[in-house]
């Protein structure tokens, strides 16, 4: 039941420019949300982890036992990798996620404000076996976990 | 020698699951094998490389398929016979190729299917259902695991032989078995089938480390 | 047009769990097609996630998320009614809002 | 070929550990992380567009899904239908699974042409849509979420498509000898890393129909029984099942009719 209710909601979502402009002149987006400008390119674009790091202004950052990350060991299929990150380090505002051995290192970035708790999960590419990282930024500093994600063959070998 | 082949009991007991059924089958199985072979010839269609004919079974597949693949001792010996006659030894008398070469063919799924090319050449599948190397996590398990098989078995000329002859044509030592008849499907040539038998059994291949 | 997202907000004590959902290719720009052409970068770059009318995930994505996208968050502070307002846009300038209410 | 992701280099992975030890350690790995996968399906994205299909009003007839679809438990009823196919029906005269069905109503009921359905009904690997006949697939079957299979066996004609998918399964021809039961015929084995199911057993035909139609992560598209059945004789080096032919219904039957009694969870999520 819950679900169909769900459903007609998304169902009514207002996805034309009509109804977005609508949700702006509403205040409930500001308008520069709806552009993608602050796209933070040199992190994003960055080819490997440290300049991933530097581009988040995140190159000092210390090794964190209060941040948790969870990835599989092994990843059934490279194309989707379930991450999780939780951070337990107080006043915690933004989490990265970052591969290493990923073409660009830098997978995502969130902010979180007004309530939102600072954990995020998603699901990510891996080109190959590599180590898995996440930064927390709390207050001006920047703490660091990582573990490996092992990326193998599989099916029928076509 | 043939001791060293596992055979996949295939069909097994099949009859058990419809014990609670309410209405049994209408028909025999002979007449629902006939039904199955008739809606297979109607209800498929050739694509890319694979044709039409590839439906029609031959000698030996018809064979097994008509007795839940353990024919009669006397058709088993007839067609055992057939089978290993299929089997053309390389004309130099030298069955080790390149277990490097070998590793690599081991490793490839392709070749056969409606997908691949005609043209391209086939993988020997192998890792789809042996272990083999050490270095491979991702092997099958259809077929018996053939880490250290020369450390056990040895290097001897009829080690090699027989060895070549199997990946040849599987069914010339067990005439059901699930393994393909690489050789005698054209499915690998005679440089391949030897790089294999190195992998199998050169010294020097990790398998035998 | 982009397809709808698919948001589940659900509150479980205090603190309400967002799942969402979106239709995206997130090509990589280094795939390439079946006549050997690469097929051109295409993925999401900004999300947003607004409840009750203000700002509590402000996030930005790479190439490498996954076809499909699929997130989850939490947050304290929300109750049940809240409307949940998500937006995404990628870098062509597609972009896409879809709402839901915290159950 | 396989997968689309970040790059398209061969994967060697060294280990320390003995292989098989690994690979079991893998495959838990993998189930711990389902459950999580299983809850935020993409397969919900393709299962609200079949909802939408399934009500418009479509086709040269005009006539939505909704209001002239029998899947067998009264017009428009999806609920609990996906669990009871295979079944006859007699308005067709034939016996069909769930996807030849609605195919049946979308040409009988909507007018569509079976050419132009059977021309792509499937989604190809990183193609941005599914066909409509797939999204269809997957809002019936999740209105099956959490029944059981209940295939009526006891129905002679249903009976003769189960015995007869049975003895296709063990049909071996073409140039590697191989038939179904090959690989899904014995217990406990694997291709590469995947886990065989061997479909003679509930356990095993419960795997062979759980979770389809699947959200499948290699190439990121939603795939359907249907899809599975062709693609395994592909890999089978055979020719080609027909698209919504009764060969496949028959295989489907046989799957099915194992599993019968057990849960069914919904459009699932496959490797």
């Amino acid at each position: 039941m819950e679900m169909n209710q769900t459903r007609r909601i998304v169902l009514r979502g207002a996805g034309s420019i009509g109804a977005l402009s609508a949700l702006i002149m509403a205040g409930v987006l500001k308008p520069t949300a709806a552009y993608a400008a602050d796209w933070n390119k040199a992190a994003f674009e960055a080819k490997d982890t440290p300049a991933a790091l530097k581009g988040l202004g995140a190159a000092s950052a210390a090794e964190s036992k209060d941040l948790v990350l969870k990835v599989p060991d092994i990843a059934e299929n490279g194309a989707v990798v379930p991450v999780d990150v939780i951070s337990n380090i107080p006043n915690t505002t933004s989490i990265a996620i970052l591969v290493d051995k990923n073409p660009t290192a830098l997978s995502a970035q969130f902010s979180f404000a007004n309530g939102a708790l600072p954990e995020v999960s998603a699901r990510i590419k891996m080109g190959q076996t590599s180590l898995v990282k996440a930064v927390a930024k709390a207050g001006d500093k920047f703490y660091i976990a990582q573990k490996e994600c092992k990326v193998t063959v599989g099916g029928c070998g076509g | 020698m043939k001791n060293y082949i596992v055979t996949i009991p295939a069909a097994v007991a099949v009859t058990a699951l419809l014990a609670g059924c309410a209405g049994g089958p209408s028909r025999s199985e002979a007449e629902y094998r006939q039904l199955a072979l008739d809606t297979i010839k109607r209800d498929f269609q050739a694509k890319g490389q694979a044709k039409y004919e590839r439906l029609t079974a031959d000698e030996l597949q018809q064979a097994c398929n008509a007795h839940a693949n353990n024919p009669p001792p006397e058709l088993a010996a007839k067609l055992a016979g057939a089978q290993l006659a299929t089997v053309k030894l390389p004309a130099d008398d030298k069955y080790l190729g390149d277990w490097k070469s070998g590793e690599k063919i081991a490793q490839s799924g392709r070749g056969f299917t409606w997908s691949d090319k005609a043209e391209n050449p086939a993988g020997g599948n192998c890792y789809n259902c042996h272990q083999i190397g050490p270095n491979e996590s991702s092997f099958g398990t259809v077929g018996p695991s053939l880490l250290g098989y020369g450390k056990t078995r040895g290097n001897s000329p009829e080690m090699q032989k027989y060895t070549y002859s199997k990946i040849f044509n599987a069914k010339a030592f067990n005439l059901c078995s699930e393994m393909p008849r690489f050789g005698h499907a054209g499915a690998l040539n005679e440089k391949q089938i030897k790089d294999l038998v190195a992998l199998l059994l050169d010294p020097a291949s990790p398998v035998n480390k | 047009m982009a397809d709808p997202m698919k948001i589940r907000a659900q509150m479980k004590g205090d603190v309400a769990e967002i799942r969402i959902l979106m239709s995206h290719a997130m090509e990589t720009g280094q795939r390439k097609d079946a006549a050997g052409n690469t097929v051109p970068a295409h993925f999401i770059q900004s999300i947003t996630i607004d409840v009750g009318g203000k700002r509590v995930v402000d996030g930005q994505t790479g190439t490498a998320i996954s076809r499909n996208p699929v997130f989850g968050f939490k947050m304290k502070g929300a109750k049940a009614g809240d409307k949940v307002v998500v937006n995404w846009v990628d870098n062509k300038g597609d972009k896409r809002t879809d709402e839901a209410t915290v159950a | 070929m396989k997968r689309s992701i970040v790059m398209a280099t061969a994967l060697t992975v060294t280990w320390s550990l003995p292989a098989a030890a690994q690979t079991k350690d893998a495959n838990a790995e993998f189930e711990k992380f389902r459950a999580e996968m299983e809850e935020s399906n993409p397969a919900e994205l393709f299962e609200l567009k079949g909802e939408e299909l399934w009500k418009a009003k479509r086709g040269p007839k005009n006539v939505s899904l909704a209001e002239s679809c029998d899947l067998g438990q009264g017009i428009g009823k999806v609920e609990g239908a996906w669990v009871k196919m295979p079944r006859y029906f007699a308005d067709a005269d034939a016996v069909m699974d769930g996807e030849r069905r609605i195919v049946w109503c979308m040409t009988e009921k909507q007018g569509f042409k079976f050419a132009d359905i059977a021309k792509k009904p499937f989604q190809g690997a990183n193609d941005n849509n599914a066909p409509d006949i797939t999204n269809l697939v997957t809002y019936v079957a999740s209105a099956s979420k959490n029944m059981k299979f209940d295939m009526p066996l006891h129905d002679d004609k249903v009976r003769d498509a189960y015995e007869t998918g049975k003895a296709m399964a063990a049909y071996r021809a073409g140039p590697y000898d191989f038939s179904c039961n090959t690989c899904h015929g014995a217990d406990g084995k694997r291709i590469r890393m995947q886990n065989l199911p061997n479909l003679s057993s509930p356990e095993g035909a419960l795997r062979g129909v759980q979770g389809w139609p699947g959200y499948r992560m290699t190439g990121g598209v939603m795939l359907t029984s249907q899809w599975r059945m062709n693609d395994c004789f592909r890999q089978q080096r055979f020719p080609e099942p027909k698209y919504a032919s009764q060969a496949v219904t028959n295989l489907i039957a046989y799957m099915t009719g194992n599993a019968n009694g057990q849960m069914y969870k919904g459009p699932g999520i496959k490797r």
